[in-house]
């Protein structure tokens, strides 16, 4: 049962809320942070992550680099267990490195890697496209677990709902729509896990599933309601952990959209935007104003730079110029699923006052990306875009021209400037050079107004208050291996 | 004797239901005359109404003719046999049931005239209601009356004057005054018989009253099961009937008087046999005291006994 | 004199309903001795019905209520008595045959459960296998065979439900059988069937029977006196030769007679009774029947008449004024009127 | 018997192929890729594309819906696009939570409904009788998500004694059931009370009272087998739409029962499991109508002819 | 010779006649339930809530227009229901809401019995081939829960408006049909239907004159209760995401969005939710009430 247990009788189990369910257990083949969460307690990684965010080797206790920086040699751990008793070698590694690197999934963090290849037992070589700083963060990422070469290549599909890696948690059960149930791995090459089950369970409703949390009937949760932080925060069972989160959310707009690809219209409608109202009426005030389109924990992060300000005469000043006096009919496409209603209803206020209309167009997520990410099919619209890796590059993939229609760039910005700025930023090995690069990107954003990032948003972690060893960190996912009950 | 206006001959009418063709009306041969009243009398669902139907078209028969001034009207097309209607009326049951209760009294009474496109003006139709109204002897006040509000007395002349008001021939009268109490049903067969004097209407008067059939009628049908067993003269009938079954069914009679008090009754045992299905040969045989093997296994024909007076049975061959 | 079983004195019902207060019985006086069969002849909405279910305290709940008057059974008084007392009587003492064989059966229990569950009510002291030959006795007697005790309703003609009836009616031998129009639902060749059936049941067991009905017909065949009864109350009441042979009668009886067509007078047209039963919830003044009377004088439309005696042998009662021996001594013979049906 | 039942079986199979007909038309008139779905946010035009050839997205509708039926006539159902799983396994996963939340329902309309009803009638315009009038009233007014709502503010954050989400003890169907049984209830007390009212007016009430049976007598051995047919009739059709119409309930006690899914597979264009799922829940209705029409057939023999007839 | 029968003496009296015309007496019956004729003010209360609400508050400013300083704020006597999480009046939300919810429930289910009564005296009247032929489409219909077929139909169409009325007209199409064809199947083996056809009456009057207006008593109480129905059905698909575009104020819209902050500003699911319920018990009390009083039967 899911009853509140007394604090004295020690509990072996940690129940972890998801508002939805993941597809597939694949880690290679999933985008989805919940089933992150999962693999990421099964498998282990080249490179570990630590709760702080250092990072320390992992499945390779050493690596090094090649001079020019685009091979790099792994040494692996040796006599490391899979679940299903296997031993791990090389051939494991490598194949699951090539393996995440061939899927469409990951293109975010593997874009750098070209393929791995077994040196011998214990030594793996990984080729890079170009050197890259921020690589080891990608190894850690969960998409990059090591997995039982065997089982998978036996029926990738099983594998798929019945993981087998290395890590702290063996799988234990899948019960559809319900919950995903794990077990501490009695052959951990570190010292056993601390708690002893794991379950993780589905409650598609956040609302109820934080008043579940506030009944003790479940333990730990994350990204919670910002209507409901403050009885989280009240309430004594319960502690809450908040900090920064890697994802910005900013207005999208169309650039290829008739009105949309009007600089001055880009411009007026950043001059429109109250952010403060925003986050209050979004995100309960639960966000930071973001100014530029890099994540506020991302190295480049220009701390001191300012965007346009919120200037409504000014705003309609340009759109004046720009030819719109009375301001036009434009459609916002938004989905619930990401909780975009509520800036599109603001966003439908704050350009209201300014002649602009919006008709709130609430989608399904499945239409949101299709005519959104797509790139194709939409005007205006707001996302909120992740980092996988700390690091301004993250911007290369939506705005740089060649990502358009191959990659990310669904804004379909087309800009000569923008394009060299982030070729540089990428290939430059001189820090500062790229921080200039990326100070440039800002000025040039402030000018062209291609997006109008609009908040940079938290990310936090309601727990039971005996839980220790819950540290919150940008990714949000998290290593139950670190956590016990006091 | 001139063209009857009504002949039937070899009138059936089958249901079909789930166990098999419901013999609801079967082989009858009947003939009216113009002023006369021929009245058919059985049991409870022996196939009165549906033969005073299927005379109307308004259940298909489904064989025989039905020869309406020596023209045989089943042949008829929708659009002439609507035409036709006009001539063939009826009267209805249930004087509940038979109103529609949506409808004024007006609005009722009138709707004959407006389906067969009645010409005249406003106060042409109203005087022509108003009219019927005082022939069957209804106050002009009920005009705007709805039938819920009336008694089944008043309501049964609702029916009438609806089949009247287009000055039909011939009406099927169905059973139109069993549900009413003696004394109304004393005026309304007063009213019958006046109309039929003032207007020469001939009727098919249905019935399962034996004394009311014998106080209107000029011939008497007796129906068994579908079937046609004895058919007379009414005096006739009840002076000397023939049919095992007319015999008890005269019998059963309960006359208002202490004339057979205390005397002892022939009653009828057995069961009445279904008519799904039936098997060839007397279909009263079950329940006859006369019945023998020659009764059974063939069909017995009508036969004329004595002028005028024929009777189904193997008593008479 | 024999013994009186059933005494109403002054009887009044009425049915509240939306539109008004039904005034159905209005100072209703009989009685019925043992063993005698009394006929209640009436046009619909006489009050026959709600006579029967009177005497059996069943009148519907909140809507049907007795004003005033008594009902003495065997000196039990009904209108007073209690409901439990009232439980014991009916189907026991007192039980009753209903109009309408078709519905008066619960569709769905067998036949043979349904007699049984009269005995099971009131005989306590019964096994179930005396129980079980006394369905299968009284079923005998009706006619019908044993072996369809176990059939339901539905299974059988009508003629055959109203036996099932009269068998449930009369399982426990009452003392007072009330047959609401037992036989009008029916086919004449199986209303004779019936009628021989409760002349023959009634004579075994000495029941008394109270026989409601319209059909005059049946009265004469069966009944010993009779009530013909208007808007509520009798206004005529004798032995059946009383009524069907005395020469005095009340005006209402007299076009009773004469609306129905007669078999063996082939007279051209019938005499009804013009007009219509007066509206239950608006009654005449004076006697009920005044407005449609052809003998309506002026005191009639003032006065309710009294009960009038004309024959102390058989104690026939006319309601009417023609019969007020004090006012119209003198004339009344020159009064009486040819019955129709002479 | 067996023959009225195969009867019966038989015909749902043109209802099944209509109901999945027009599914599959609707769906594909929807917005939304499964491909794109199932790839997420950061997949690429190109990789959607060729998972949507893969998948058979591209082909004509009436090859597609003709290929679904193809399968489905040999048992194969379809994947579930989002999980892989074959869509029976999916189905069977949430069944459970489903099947007890619509029993727990459908057991709380019964015992609770029923015999409100009979006092109502019985006592009719009494207070008792306006009180449940107007407290069945109240329940067919509440639009269930919101009883469900509420009660959660008042029995889980209020008085915090029932849990307020989830399927794992018995504890957590309660107000989930509770607020499902809302509406069923307010529906089966009014048919009951109605039904009844109807049978005590019938002429064998009368009888059994002039036989000198009690009051309570009447009503239960006369009165309610007779009423029971309607009765039955409207809790064979909550029960129906209970099983398959549970997506609000379940949304807002957080059910992982066939509702939510179905939902979900809609809104995702999940269409083997959205079609599998209305499938079954038309399949459950039908047998659920079927086993009403049985157990009709129990409680009153006239209509015992009738199924003969209609199976021969 | 006609001095037996009645009436010839009567004639002239017409007006002074007390006759009560069958509305009257419908009416009367009606007006006996008190819980029905509470339904039918607390109904009349709303629609004309709905129709002065421009002069109870602006919709622009009020209800409309996002006022974050303010929002959040729990009934006071400047916001009698409180602010929502934009700043805007609750009250005047809820009072705009209404004519969305009536209007919706209206339109929907007057498009739906239009339908319902066409395919239903068709299939009723004709019988046969036809009916079967659209009975059968019906238990299609009817076999897929309604929530689930306007979900459905609103995925496909997409959210708003005019997109909820079809789907919720849709699924409501058998309900109206059922109940049509079987009063037209008892109706039409009346006498009195035979009776006009005796005369010559052609099928289209005969459905027309004779037998709608006489079944049109069950299709009004469904109708009113499908409107109750209707109004939780547009809620319950608001609820789920799938309703009104926004900003317009929807009472089942205002719960979705209340809903997130139960467990700090109950009001905000209260308040939209006590007006559903009142207006869908209105409208059933109504039904009910008509239903009683539309049946004869129950008279007593
Ligand atoms: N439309 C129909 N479909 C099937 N069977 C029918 C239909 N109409 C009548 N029947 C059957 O046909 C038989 C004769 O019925 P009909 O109504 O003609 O009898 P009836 O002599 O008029 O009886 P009653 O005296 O009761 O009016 C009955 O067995 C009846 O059940
Ligand atoms: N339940 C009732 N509610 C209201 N009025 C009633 C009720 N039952 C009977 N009445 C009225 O009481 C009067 C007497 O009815 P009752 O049934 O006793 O007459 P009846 O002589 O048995 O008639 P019938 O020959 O039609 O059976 C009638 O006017 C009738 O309309
Ligand atoms: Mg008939
Ligand atoms: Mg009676």
């Amino acid at each position: 049962g899911g009853e509140t247990k007394s604090s004295s009788d020690k509990r072996d189990n940690l129940i972890y809320v998801f508002d939805g369910e993941p597809q597939t257990l694949d880690c290679a083949k999933t985008s989805d942070q919940l089933a992150y969460t999962v693999v990421y307690q099964i498998h282990d990684y080249l490179i570990d992550r630590l709760p702080d965010g250092t990072l320390v080797p992992g499945l390779a206790e050493t690596w090094e680099y090649s001079d020019d920086g685009t091979e790099i040699t792994f040494h692996i751990r040796e006599n490391v267990k899979f679940h299903n008793g296997d031993v791990l070698t090389a051939e494991d590694v490598a194949f699951s490195l090539n393996n995440a690197i061939g899927s469409s999934q990951t293109s975010r963090i593997t874009s750098a890697m070209d393929s791995a290849s077994v040196v011998d037992e214990n030594t793996v070589l990984l080729k890079l496209k170009h050197p890259f700083g921020a690589i080891e963060y990608c190894l850690a990422n969960a998409q990059m677990g090591i997995v039982n070469k065997k089982a998978y290549e036996e029926d990738p599909e099983a594998f798929a709902r019945h993981p087998v890696g290395t890590g702290a948690y063996q799988f234990k059960e899948w019960k559809t729509g319900d919950s995903i149930t794990l077990t501490a791995f009695d052959d951990y090459y570190k010292d056993k896990a601390s708690i002893e089950n794991i379950e993780f369970r589905i409650m598609l409703d956040s609302d109820t599933a934080v008043m579940a949390l506030e009944n003790g009937e479940v333990d730990f949760t994350f990204d919670i309601p910002n209507t409901a932080i403050k009885k989280v925060q009240e309430n004594e069972n319960l502690e809450y952990y908040v900090t920064n989160a890697a994802s910005t959310c900013y207005v999208v707009l169309n650039n290829e959209h008739e009105i949309l690809s009007n600089k001055k219209v880009r411009q007026a409608i950043a001059h429109a935007i109250d952010k403060e109202a925003l986050i209050a009426g979004a995100v309960e005030g639960y966000g930071v104003p973001a100014e530029t389109p890099i994540s506020t924990t991302a190295f480049g992060f220009p701390a001191d730079f300012k965007n346009r300000e919120y200037d409504v005469e000014k705003a309609k000043e340009l759109l004046a110029e720009a030819g719109y006096p009375d301001g036009f009919k434009i459609v916002f496409t938004a989905t619930e699923t990401l909780n975009f209603k509520k800036p599109g209803e603001i966003l439908q206020d704050q350009l209201g006052a300014i002649g602009i209309e919006l008709d709130i167009k609430d989608v399904e997520f499945s239409v949101y990306l299709d005519d959104v990410i797509s790139g194709n099919n939409y005007e205006m619209a707001v996302t909120e875009q992740s980092t996988a890796y700390p690091d301004a590059d993250h911007i290369y993939s939506l705005y740089h021209s060649s990502m358009i229609d191959v990659g990310r760039n669904f804004i379909n910005v087309r800009n000569d400037q923008l394009d060299e700025l982030l070729d540089r930023g990428r290939v430059s090995q001189d820090p500062d050079e790229r921080i200039k690069a990326y100070e440039e990107i800002c000025e040039l954003w402030k000018e062209e107004c291609f997006t109008v990032p609009t908040y940079a948003l938290q990310t936090d972690i309601a727990a039971n208050k005996n839980l220790k060893g819950v540290i919150p960190h940008s990714p949000s996912v998290y290593k139950i291996y670190h956590y016990s009950w006091e | 004797m001139s063209q009857p206006l009504i002949e039937i001959r070899d009138l059936k009418k089958y249901f079909d239901t789930s166990q098999g063709p419901l013999h609801a009306v079967d082989n009858i041969n009947l003939s009216i005359n113009k002023g006369q009243t021929l009245g058919v009398v059985g049991e409870s669902g022996c196939g009165k109404s549906t033969l005073g139907r299927a005379i109307l078209r308004l259940v298909e028969p489904t064989s025989g003719e039905i020869l309406y001034k020596g023209e045989n009207i089943v042949d008829y097309d929708v659009n002439k046999m609507r035409n036709t209607r006009r001539d063939l009326q009826m009267i209805f049951q249930d004087p509940y049931s038979s109103l529609n209760p949506r409808m004024t009294v007006g609005e009722t009474i009138a709707e004959p005239l407006k389906v067969n496109g009645f010409k005249g003006s406003r106060e042409e139709l109203s005087q022509k209601i108003e009219e019927t109204m005082e022939t069957v002897g209804l106050s002009n006040r009920l005009i705007n009356s709805y039938p819920h509000e009336l008694d089944g007395g008043r309501r049964q002349r609702i029916g009438l004057a609806r089949a009247i008001i287009l000055e039909p021939e011939f009406i099927v009268c169905d059973e139109p005054v069993s549900a009413l109490d003696v004394s109304i049903q004393a005026q309304i067969l007063n009213l019958l018989m006046d109309l039929q004097d003032q207007k020469d209407f001939s009727y098919l008067f249905i019935t399962h009253d034996l004394s009311v059939v014998k106080h209107i009628s000029d011939e008497i049908v007796v129906m068994y099961i579908g079937q046609c067993i004895e058919r007379a003269n009414a005096k006739q009938l009840f002076a000397n009937p023939l049919h095992p079954y007319s015999i008890a069914l005269l019998h059963a009679i309960l006359a208002p008087n202490l004339r057979n008090r205390g005397k002892p009754k022939k009653v009828l045992r057995g069961e009445v046999t279904s008519p799904i299905n039936p098997i060839p040969g007397c279909r009263f045989a079950p329940r006859c005291a006369h019945a023998s093997e020659r009764c059974l296994n063939r069909d017995i024909e009508l036969k004329e006994v004595e002028p005028g007076h024929w009777v189904a049975c193997t008593l008479f061959e | 004199m024999s013994e009186k079983l059933l005494e109403i004195d002054n009887l009044r019902v009425i049915y509240k309903t939306d539109e008004g207060v039904v005034q159905a019985l209005n100072g209703l006086s009989f009685h019925m001795d043992k063993g005698e069969t009394l006929g209640l002849v009436g046009e619909t909405g006489a009050g026959k019905t709600t006579t029967a279910l009177s005497i059996l305290k069943l009148l519907p709940d909140k809507i049907g209520l007795i004003e005033d008057g008594s009902i003495k059974f065997n000196d039990f008084d009904i209108v007073t008595g209690s409901e439990q007392n009232m439980r014991k009587l009916r189907g026991d003492k007192i039980s009753m045959i209903f109009q309408d064989p078709m519905t008066s059966l619960n569709p769905i229990i067998k036949i043979g459960d349904q007699i049984a569950e009269v005995l099971e009510l009131h005989r306590a002291d019964m096994t179930k296998s005396e129980i079980e030959a006394r369905v299968d006795e009284i079923l005998t007697t009706v006619g019908l065979p044993t072996s369809r005790k176990d059939e339901y309703p539905h299974q059988f003609s009508g003629g055959m439900r109203q036996r099932v009836v009269i068998a449930m009616a009369l399982t426990c031998e009452p003392q007072l059988l009330l047959a609401d129009e037992p036989t009008t639902a029916l086919d004449v060749t199986i209303q004779a069937q019936v009628l021989e059936l409760m002349k023959k049941l009634k004579e075994n067991l000495n029941t008394s029977m109270l026989l409601i009905t319209h059909d005059l017909g049946v009265v004469a065949d069966i009944c010993d006196r009779v009530a013909i009864m208007y808007a509520g109350t009798v206004v005529e009441m004798g032995t059946i030769e009383d009524i069907f042979e005395a020469s005095n009668h009340h005006p209402y009886t007299i076009g009773l007679f004469g609306s129905i067509p007669d078999l063996e007078n082939d007279a051209e047209r019938l005499n009804p009774i013009k007009g219509l039963m007066p509206d239950p919830m608006n009654l005449p003044t004076g006697c009920y029947f005044h407005d449609r009377c052809q003998e309506c004088m002026e005191i009639c439309t003032i006065q309710e008449p009294d009960n009038h005696i004309v024959d102390e042998k058989t104690n026939h009662m006319i309601k009417c004024h023609l019969f007020d021996r004090t006012k119209h001594s003198d004339d009344l013979e020159g009064k009486m009127h040819e019955p129709a049906f002479n | 018997m067996g023959k009225y039942i195969g009867k019966r079986i038989l015909m749902m199979i043109p209802i099944i192929l209509g109901i999945s007909f027009i599914i599959f038309g609707i769906l594909e008139l929807t917005p939304g890729d499964p491909a794109r779905n199932i790839l997420g946010d950061s997949a690429t035009n190109e990789s959607v594309e060729a998972l949507r050839e893969e998948m058979g997205l591209n082909d004509p509708f009436l090859v597609k819906y003709f290929n679904y039926v193809k399968n489905a006539l040999r048992g194969d159902f379809g994947t579930s696009y989002k999980s892989g799983l074959p869509v029976l396994e999916e189905l069977k996963g949430r069944l459970p939570h489903s099947l007890k939340l619509a029993l727990g329902s459908i057991l709380i309309v019964t015992f609770l409904s029923i015999p409100v009803g009979i006092i109502s009638a019985v006592k009719q315009y009494s207070f008792l009788d306006t009180v449940s009038l107007i407290g069945a009233f109240l329940l067919t007014s509440m639009p269930s998500f919101w009883f469900g709502i509420m009660m959660i503010l008042f029995f889980a954050l209020q008085l915090k004694i029932l849990p307020a989400t989830g399927v794992t003890t018995w504890k957590h169907f309660v107000l989930p059931s509770i607020a499902m049984a809302g509406l069923g209830i307010a529906v089966v007390v009014r048919m009951t009370r109605s039904s009844m009212l109807e049978v005590i007016r019938q002429d064998y009430i009368r009888t059994a009272r002039a036989k000198g049976a009690s009051e309570s007598g009447v009503i239960i051995k006369h009165g309610l087998k007779n009423a029971l047919l309607p009765i039955i009739t409207v809790l064979g059709v909550e029960f129906g739409s209970m099983l398959g119409g549970g997506m609000i309930i379940e949304s807002v006690f957080a059910i992982p029962g066939i509702g939510s899914m179905t939902v979900d597979a809609i809104r995702t264009s999940n269409t083997p499991l959205v079609i599998a799922s209305i499938t079954f829940s038309a399949i459950a209705i039908s047998i659920i109508n079927l086993i009403v029409d049985i157990l009709y057939v129990y409680i009153d023999p006239r209509l015992k002819s009738n199924i003969k007839r209609a199976g021969s | 010779m006609m001095n037996v029968y009645e009436g010839t003496k009567e004639t002239g009296r017409r007006k002074t006649v007390k006759r009560k015309s069958q509305l009257a007496s419908i009416w009367t019956r009606y007006k006996k339930s008190q819980l029905a004729m509470a339904g039918l003010f607390l109904l009349i209360l709303l629609i004309v809530i709905a129709i002065v609400a421009p002069l109870l508050a602006n919709y622009e400013q009020d209800a409309i227009k996002q006022n974050m300083p303010i929002r959040l704020q729990s009934p006071s006597r400047e916001h009698i229901f409180g602010t929502d999480h934009y700043g805007r009046d609750v009250f005047a939300r809820i009072i705009f809401g209404a004519r969305i919810s009536l209007s919706v429930g209206l339109a929907s289910v007057f498009i739906s019995s239009i339908l319902g009564v066409l395919i239903g005296s068709i299939a009723g009247y004709y019988g046969g081939k036809i009916d079967n032929l659209l009975m059968r489409l019906m238990d299609v219909l009817l076999a897929l829960p309604s929530i689930f077929l306007a979900i459905t139909i609103v995925a496909a169409l997409g959210p708003g408006l005019i997109n909820l009325l079809i789907a919720i007209s849709i699924s409501y199409v058998p309900r109206f049909s059922r109940i049509v064809r079987s009063s037209i199947l008892s109706i039409k083996n009346q006498e009195f239907i035979e009776a006009a056809r005796s005369c010559g009456t052609r099928d289209r009057r005969i459905i027309l004159k004779h037998i709608i207006p006489n079944a049109i008593g069950p299709i009004i109480v469904e109708a009113t209760l499908s409107i109750a129905r209707a109004i939780i059905h547009v809620s319950s698909l608001s609820f789920l995401g799938l309703g009104i575009k926004p900003p317009m104020p929807e009472w089942g819209s205002m719960l979705a969005e209340g809903k997130s902050y139960m467990g700090s500003h109950q009001y905000l699911v209260i308040i939209p939710g006590i007006a559903i319920v009142m207006s869908v018990m209105a409208l059933n009390l109504i039904g009910d009430g008509l239903r009683d009083a539309l049946d004869p039967r129950l008279k007593n």
